[in-house]
């Protein structure tokens, strides 16, 4: 049982990973039904951008105080949100709005996305390094243990995560369901040409829905690279785990992608190491990826649109 | 005029071969339900049409008709073509139904767009033609002698419905008028025994519509496909039809001839008590009906105009172009 | 510029759901937008050039750096310059539409390129290559010939190109025909001294030189002296680039060709090399002299001496008359001369090279080694010859059927519906493929087999599925990974080996591999048919990183795992009399890939001609209606990935016996990517833009090596992708079918077509 | 249309600015040296060659190797007693087998190189290892060590790395002195398979219970395998990768509260892993076939030369590539005294290598590969930071 929790909090926490960066997908796909394959650049542009920020502002001192440690934490959430937030607009002005006006066909978006992912994640390479290891400075205690669960113990990074995760999801879910912006992303997403007869101005409502993926975006490059490290090609394996998410959850769909992110995660843990098999592995952890993807594939091979289906913002 | 002498019996014990025979369907999406409790009888030759207002499930019982929907109720059964044993129609999948015989026409226009006329008129001929990719590869001689055949059906089609002179131009670059006679040429190719039309005269003109209930008629007469019509405009329909059915929230509320339908009091319920606008429909229909017959005649000519494109066309010179 | 996103929020204007709104506000001003933007424009460049400069201790160096202050000014005010084109760009416009600027503008810029990015010289010597490099040190040789030396002295190249530019664009500004001729004259005694000198300095360094910097300078100053001639000889005072290019190819189908002929036959039998050995560069006549009496074999010799002439003459002759008087007997002839023509050069070369090797020639290494360029141009010349000869068959023919009413009369303003014109290319093309990489360095050669010919090889095959049936195909890799590793299994190059009797060489793996892709295709496509675009590219993804993961973690010992299988042979042939081995050098296999290429390109032109074709086209576009027209959609979509599939395999046993070894490496995520980013950026659903996307797309990284920082590269082609998707999603060559849904079909002029249905439809027009 | 013109506007800036880089191009003086490049006339200019990824993925290993190179080729040219003139090419094949063959072709076009250093890894050097046979060029191998290479018959292949089956072995041997139950992680990786497989065999012939699974090198997340070895109850665990990931995974087992022997091969053992594991690395040993090159006085001025050439430590594979390209230096200069450079005398003095390096000493077997017995496997460990030997891994307790 403690295994078996303690994988299921590991799987959690790269789940709430997997389902920051998959809003991001989904959110545009809901408005423009498209994959935005640059997201992934995104997200590494929030880990190098709130680290610029944070060891800017903090410095790198070691094991601060726990205020200064929320304090950090803000910052770094802040910055990386801000940062990816704006790649992710500029991304929408250079790459999707020239071809949007071309009418140009679907694949062309796809393909200048990848340019434009190729672009961004090297560039990051020749101005800061391509070392496949940059550190945040060890703030606080990251590994500590934050409090137990039955046996299994939640360290504070785990926590934080999670907690941030759920925290930005929620007021995600608040917005595109209870603001004014919220109900024209929605309105684009059901059916733009009349959203825009009822006077939703289509172009800055996907630029927002941009920015506000962006900026989930980047603060899930900020906790990945708190948790873990950050390089200039991080962004890709995430960013393709986070598509599959998406697409678990059912693509277009807000809370399909938050489902879909934290089941790919728990999967992913669960899966391969067999906690419930007494400590004896199933198949072991290189299968990680296999499992993934094949969880996937049936998944879509039973649900064809997904877990939820795949209207934005509709719960079910 | 001439199409209401011919009218058929409505009975069905006279021993008319049937088409299509639906008994009892029902059609929900969740919680709505789209058709309720629906029988027809479809014989052999007929024109039948559909009618009723929006929302009364015309198009959903195409769909089901045609195996894009399945109903959760009832049976259809199928005899596509003449001598056909009737087969169900429930759990097949559209291009099956459509190898057994039946064809159709969409309301919402659906060509390819980005073929020309003539490739679009082949698609629907080549679904009945057996060369596989292999000999496609290699030009074998069946493959062949195939593409000349199905290049010179497509020009008959196209010359059928009178766009002969549009083959090579892409079809979406084609007049509205244009690409609804291109849909039914395409749907011909299939050699159905069956052609079901959606709404063929939506946002067409006048003198579009009077060439397209000639088309009608010559698609059932002198080609012996039964026709299966769904249609807003009652002028056209009441012209063609040799019998009509009328649907009005998924139900099934009349059916008969022409003229007794005219007089049916639940279908002028239907169409002029039920709802507002569509007594407001009716209203707007009506000067159109007018400026129709006044304008008949000068158009004629124009009309006519048009027709001697066909002839222009020399056969020879496609076939061998084919063959290349 | 966030600012100008969070103005207030002004109601849609138009109906369509994507209009761009009129501008209103200071932050809208369209002027001040643009000025922004290319402000941003400027400093992404600066972020751009420059050296890779991060470290691991200094993390925000590169950065800096980047934007110093006297640096970032310099990139700023290209962003300004740009500014003020685009602004004032209706009063420039008018001078730029003029006789000969578009000419210039190609010219300037190819000399500008050859004397920045290309390479002069081969030589170890001349340090990178380059201009600059080698206009150094040549400059400081006195050996040089003076003539020489004076054009690689500091300035002076840059200097002169500079004034024929002046003098070009001055004519063609002010419509003055006497200075027009002046600059044309100017121009071609510029290139011709710019190629002479380069020659001049290979003499001296008397080693092999594959460099295409001088060569380009030439084409690009001929290509000023156009500029001039078409500003003398002008009749209208605009420029009307297409249709000069259609007079000239309708004027007389196959002059074009046959002019190119003879231009390439002039330079192969005139100044280029026929045989380099170590120390020797020998032309033609050098070559003849060199072989005379040395037991050549007589054709040869007689070849080298005089009867190569004689054939380029008579080939060249028969081309321009057959051309002129659209004779078809004329045109038979040149056909069969050139062939003739051509055949013979390859027997000259054969004989000679072997000849070289088996006397030990100045270390001569044996058959078709030590060839310069000449022998190969010279093949190339009567190949395009004939080829000049075959257009006026094949539209005379045209002619005959009545598919073109009569020559030159179908110009209806597009270039590729001009009579023999897209034969034409396809046969210089088809040239260039035979001829060219024999004349290319060691490296090049083998980039054209492993990089491009292989990946043009797969996007042909993906085209198949993403370009036809739109199907989009994430993980279309793994076919090539099941292909590598079938062939792997069948040599028994693997662990676990085949039984004695199934045990094969790798040629005759094709047949297999073809076969378990087929499967393969199938069993993916089956379940995942039902699924739409996006479902369908995350499925196939995965299915292509579940192969890769599947031989990584080397189940069963099957694959044996991330080492890989390594000993594959090298394929050989042995059919009766006929015994080919392949060995090491590079061109042998890229002979056996455009067989490969070649036959899956005739197969796969018919196909998309066929009803499946069709079939294709149509789920493509409207998959509910294909339906109701009796397409079966998965049984077609089926054949789509099946084909594409074994296409797949097919390169993947390529692949496998050419590299001898392979591992899971071979085959990422990132490789699949790459493939639909080709099959899009050259054209989807278009034959040759597939092939030609691979190709630019493979060819690119290759070339940066020498101009930007190796880690660049990437960050360069993906520029280069973003901004071809942003001014030109349709891609390098679109294919017929798409360019139409692309701009819009009420864009299409409704013109009437033409009595005859002409050209536009079926045959070999597209 | 306008923004077709903006295009063309666009494209002369891009123009404009190639052209004024290029104006400044170096005009470095000497003019063309007429005559023939070989035949090894005085003053001649030899290549030797590096062949391995300087850019991709695996960049970094490719720079530690080149930047040694540089500086070997650097140095010998300063001393001036050469009598020729040496360059070094460097042709990137970003690690990728398929890119392999087109370096392979670049490097074997310029007849002046005489040797190759690298390629870096196993899979590339099996796709090029017969091609550099075939023509005569001999080649030396830093850093790629499966060891099954020197069974291949390339002809003129040399390593002067110890292979897995020098270093795994040893490494298993010394565990086995000290656990029951060993957990074997590998990267999924040519090199970690290699190493895994190596010491899965030496365990289980001591008798050692072994259990074994895999990590793909681009994971970024060792919380579920940290997760399994700790609930495997393992008594040490064995990392078959290289550092950065070695550093990671170190990290999570001290996150999960492992608390058993942690070890892994040379292709761990580097500034990179110290710098990225920091004090959850302490107490972390390494095998390695290799002179401790902070510690050796040969290796002592290594280290500073390098450290000052490209403010950089040296790293993972920096010392043997030093000690690759002298080794092609030394043969250059020996076949010169002989009388005449070309690939096949410079081949023959490789053969005959027998040179003292800064990781060891050197002699090739026939099949060569390090001869046996010249390389000793030392024992590191890190130590507030540091990595530092513990001596020969068969002594050491």
């Amino acid at each position: 049982m403690t295994d078996f929790l303690n994988y299921l909090i590991l799987g959690l926490t790269r789940g709430s990973m997997y389902a920051l960066i998959a809003l991001g997908y989904t959110l545009v796909y809901g408005v423009l039904q498209l994959i935005n394959f640059a997201h992934s650049e995104v997200f590494m542009s929030g880990a190098f951008g709130s680290y610029l920020v944070v060891s800017g502002v903090v410095g790198s001192h070691h094991n601060l105080p726990w205020y200064a440690t929320v304090g950090v934490l803000l910052i770094g959430l802040g910055s990386g949100a801000a940062v990816g937030a704006f790649v992710a607009w500029a991304l929408e002005r250079v790459a999707y709005r020239p071809l949007r006006e071309r009418g140009a066909p679907k694949l062309a978006f796809l393909i200048s996305a990848i340019g434009a992912s190729f672009f961004l994640s090297q560039l990051a390479g020749k101005l800061f390094n391509r070392l496949s290891q940059n550190q945040f400075p060890t703030y606080f205690n990251a590994n500590g243990a934050a409090l137990h669960i039955g046996g299994a113990s939640v360290s504070w990074i785990q926590l934080i995560v999670i907690v941030s995760a759920l925290v930005l999801m929620i007021g995600l879910d608040r917005l595109v369901n209870g603001t004014k912006l919220g109900s024209s992303i929605r309105g684009v997403a059901e059916d733009a040409p009349t959203a825009a007869l009822m006077g939703i101005d289509i172009d800055k409502t996907i630029s927002r829905t941009f920015i506000i993926g962006g900026a989930l975006g980047g603060a899930a490059g900020f906790l990945f690279g708190t948790a873990f490290v950050f390089s200039n090609t991080m962004g890709f394996i995430p960013g393709v785990k986070a598509f599959a998410a998406a697409v678990l959850g059912g693509i277009g769909n807000i809370r399909g992608a938050m489902i879909g992110g934290l089941l790919l995660g728990v999967v992913e843990n669960l899966v391969p190491t067999a906690p419930w098999n007494g400590g004896q592995a199933w198949i072991g952890i290189q299968w990680t990826d296999v499992v993934a993807f094949v969880v996937l594939i049936l998944v879509l091979v039973l649900r064809p649109t997904g877990i939820l289906g795949e209207k934005l913002g509709r719960a079910a | 005029m001439t199409a209401t002498t011919e009218t058929p019996a409505v009975s069905p014990s006279e021993g008319r071969e049937i088409v299509f025979d639906v008994n009892h369907i029902t059609l929900r999406f969740g919680g709505v339900t789209s058709i309720n409790d629906v029988s027809l009888r479809m014989y052999r030759d007929e024109i039948l049409a559909v009618i009723g207002p929006n929302g009364a499930g015309k198009t959903s019982l195409f769909n089901s008709l045609t195996g894009v929907y399945t109903p959760q109720e009832g049976s259809i059964t199928l005899a596509g073509r003449t001598g056909d044993a009737p087969q169900t129609v429930i759990g097949k999948k559209t291009h099956v139904i459509n190898h057994m015989g039946v064809a159709r026409t969409f309301q919402n226009i659906r060509l390819f767009p980005a073929l020309t006329a003539l490739e679009n008129v082949k698609v629907g001929i080549e679904t009945r033609m057996k060369a596989g990719p292999i000999a496609s590869m290699l030009g074998l001689p069946n493959q062949r002698r195939e593409e000349r055949e199905s290049t010179q059906r497509a020009y008959d089609l196209l010359k059928l419905v009178g766009l002969v002179n549009r083959a090579n131009n892409l079809a979406g670059s084609l007049a509205y008028g244009e690409q609804r006679r291109l849909e039914i040429a395409r749907a011909l190719g299939t050699d159905p025994g069956v052609i079901l039309l959606d709404e063929p005269a939506a946002g067409t003109n006048p003198v579009e519509k009077r060439d397209l209930a000639d088309l009608i008629r010559l698609i059932n007469r002198e080609l012996g496909i039964s026709v299966l019509l769904i249609e807003h405009d009652m002028k056209l329909v009441m012209s063609v039809a040799d019998r009509l059915i009328v649907l009005n929230f998924g139900s099934k509320i009349a059916e008969g001839l022409p003229e007794e339908i005219q007089r049916n009091p639940a279908v002028i319920a239907a169409y002029l008590g039920t709802s507002a606008e569509e007594a407001e429909a009716q209203a707007e229909a009506q000067p159109e009906l007018e400026l129709i017959a006044d304008e008949t005649e000068g158009m004629t000519s124009l009309a006519e105009s048009t027709e001697p494109d066909g002839t222009s066309f020399d056969p020879t010179t496609s076939t061998e172009e084919e063959s290349r | 510029m966030s600012a100008a996103t969070t103005d207030t929020p002004t109601p849609s204007q138009g109906p369509t759901p994507y209009a761009i709104k009129p501008p209103s506000g200071v932050v809208h001003n369209p002027h001040v937008r643009r000025f922004v933007a290319c402000l941003a424009l400027g400093f992404v460049l600066a972020l751009m050039i420059g050296e890779q400069e991060g470290t691991q201790q200094d993390f925000g160096l590169a950065f800096r750096e980047a934007v110093a202050l006297p640096r970032i000014l310099i990139f700023l005010g290209i962003g300004i310059l740009v500014f003020l084109a685009i602004t004032f760009w209706p009063r420039i416009e008018h001078f730029l539409i003029r006789p000969g600027i578009r000419p210039l503008f190609v010219g300037l810029l190819s000399v500008a390129v050859s004397q920045t990015l290309l390479k002069w010289s081969d030589s170890s010597v001349v340090g990178n290559g380059k201009f600059g490099t080698l206009a150094g040190k040549a400059a400081d040789t006195p050996q040089l010939a003076p003539f020489a030396r004076a054009y690689f002295t500091t300035g002076v190249a840059w200097a002169a190109l500079i004034v024929v530019v002046v003098v070009a664009a001055y004519a063609i500004f002010t419509g003055q025909r006497a200075v027009a001729w002046v600059g044309a004259g100017l121009a071609v005694v510029v290139g011709l001294w710019a190629f002479f000198s380069q020659g001049r300095v290979v003499s001296l360094l008397q080693t092999p030189d594959h460099s295409t910097g001088a060569l380009v300078a030439l084409l690009g100053y001929l290509a000023i002296a156009a500029a001039c001639a078409a500003c003398a000889l002008r009749r209208t005072e605009t420029a009307d680039t297409k249709g000069f290019i259609d007079r000239v190819f309708a004027w007389r189908p196959g002059m074009p060709l046959a002019a190119v002929g003879i231009v390439v036959g002039l330079v192969s039998l005139g100044v280029a090399t026929w045989f380099s050995p170590q120390n020797e560069d020998l032309t033609l006549v050098d070559t003849a002299s060199f072989f005379s009496g040395h037991g050549l074999a007589p054709l040869s010799q007689a070849y080298l001496s005089w009867l190569g002439y004689l054939l380029f003459v008579v080939a060249a002759v028969l081309a321009v008359l057959g051309c002129l008087r659209r004779d078809t007997r004329i045109a038979w002839a040149t056909a069969v001369v050139g062939i003739v023509g051509a055949v013979l050069t390859l027997m000259t070369l054969y004989s000679t090279s072997s000849l070289g090797a088996k006397s030990g020639f100045d270390g001569a290494s044996g058959a078709w080694q030590n060839l310069g360029g000449g022998g190969w141009f010279a093949a190339a010349a009567f190949t395009i010859l004939a080829g000049a000869g075959y257009i006026v068959l094949s539209v005379a023919h045209d002619v005959k059927v009545g598919k073109l009413s009569d020559l030159g009369s179908d110009i209806v303003g597009q270039a590729r519906q001009v009579p023999g014109m897209g034969k034409a290319l396809v046969l210089l093309v088809v040239a260039a493929a035979l001829f060219y990489p024999p004349t290319a360095t060691e490296f090049w050669q083998k980039v054209i087999v492993s990089e491009i010919g292989i990946y043009v090889l797969l996007a042909i095959g993906l085209n198949v599925v993403v370009g036809w049936a739109g199907l989009l195909d994430l993980g279309f890799i793994a076919f090539y990974a099941i292909g590598s590793y079938t062939t792997a299994y069948l040599v028994g190059a693997l662990p676990i080996t085949p039984p004695e009797w199934l045990r094969l060489p790798p040629l005759a793996a094709i047949p297999f591999a073809i076969v378990i892709c087929l499967i393969a295709g199938v069993a993916l496509g089956f379940p995942t048919l039902r699924l739409r675009g996006d479902y369908l590219a995350i499925v196939t993804l995965g299915f292509g990183e579940i192969i890769r993961l599947v031989a990584i973690n080397n189940p069963a010992n099957f694959t044996n795992g991330p080492r890989g299988a390594f000993g594959i042979p090298q394929p050989s042939i042995h059919l009766g009399p006929l015994h080919i081995d392949w060995g090491s050098s590079s061109l042998q296999y890229w002979y056996l890939l455009l067989v490969l290429i070649g036959v899956t390109v005739l197969l796969f032109n018919r196909l998309e001609q066929s009803r499946l074709g069709r079939a294709w086209a149509a789920i493509r576009e409207d998959e509910v209606a294909a339906q109701a027209s009796g397409v079966n959609t998965v049984r077609v979509k089926l054949l789509a990935f099946a084909i594409g599939a074994s296409t797949s395999g097919v390169a993947g046993v390529f692949f496998a016996s050419q590299i001898g070894y392979i591992n899971p490496d071979n085959f990422i995520l990132n490789n699949s990517i790459l493939v639909v980013a080709y099959v899009v950026f050259g054209g989807m659903g278009s034959l040759p833009g597939a092939m030609a996307g691979a190709a630019v797309l493979t060819w690119l990284p290759e070339f940066l090596k020498d101009q930007v920082p190796a880690e660049d590269r990437q960050m360069w082609i993906g520029a280069v992708i973003l901004l071809m998707m942003i001014f030109r999603p349709q891609g390098l060559i679109p294919a017929k079918r798409r360019a139409a849904e692309l701009h819009g079909l009420d864009d299409q002029p409704r013109e009437e077509t033409r009595a005859v249905p002409a050209g536009e439809g079926m045959g070999g027009g597209r | 249309m306008r923004t077709r013109n903006l295009v063309s506007v666009a494209v002369l800036g891009l123009a404009a600015t190639t052209a004024l880089g290029a104006c400044s191009n170096s005009n470095d003086s000497g003019g063309l040296s007429g005559g023939s490049s070989s035949g090894g006339g005085g003053g001649a200019t030899y290549t030797v060659a590096f062949e391995g990824p300087l850019s991709g993925d695996n960049a970094q290993l490719g720079i530690n190797e080149v930047n040694a190179a540089q500086l070997a080729v650097d140095q010998a040219n300063q001393k001036g007693d050469l009598g020729f003139t040496l360059k070094l090419l460097k042709a990137d094949d970003v690690g990728d087998p398929s890119k392999a063959p087109a370096a392979a072709a670049q490097i074997l076009q310029d007849n002046t190189v005489m040797g190759v250093i690298g390629p870096s890894f196993s899979g590339t050097t099996k796709a090029v290892g017969k091609t550099f046979g075939d023509a005569g060029l001999a080649i030396v191998n830093p850093s790629a060590s499966n060891g099954t290479l020197q069974t291949l018959g390339f002809k003129t292949w040399h390593r002067v790395n110890p292979n897995d089956f020098a270093e795994g072995p040893a490494a298993a041997d010394w565990l086995a002195k000290k656990a029951k139950k060993v957990f074997v992680v590998d990267d999924l990786s040519d090199y970690g398979s290699g190493v895994a497989a190596a010491v899965i065999k030496e365990l289980k012939a001591k008798g050692v219970t072994v259990q074994h699974q895999g990590v793909d090198a681009k994971t970024t997340d060792y919380g579920a395998i940290s997760q399994t070895v700790k609930n495997s109850g393992a008594d040490a665990v064995f990392y078959a990768g290289y550092d950065a990931q070695g550093a990671l995974f170190t990290k999570a087992l001290t996150a999960v509260g492992y608390k058993g022997i942690r070890m892994a091969g040379n292709g761990v053992k580097s500034s990179v892993f110290t710098e990225g594991a920091g004090a959850a690395g302490n107490g972390f040993y390494f095998s390695c076939g290799c002179q401790d090159a902070t510690v050796a006085p040969s290796a002592k001025d290594f280290t500073a030369a390098y450290q000052k050439m490209f403010n950089t430590p040296p790293s993972t594979y920096s010392p043997e590539a030093y000690d690759a390209t002298n080794i092609l230096i030394n043969a250059i200069k020996a076949a010169k005294a002989a009388g005449s450079v070309t690939r096949a005398t410079v081949n023959e003095q490789v053969n005959k290598t027998d040179y003292e390096g800064i990781t060891g000493h050197i002699k090739f077997g026939t099949d060569g590969d390090l001869a046996k017995g010249s390389g000793t496997v030392n024992l590191y460990e890190q130590k507030d930071g540091k990595i530092v030997s513990l001596g020969d891994i068969t002594k050491a307790s």
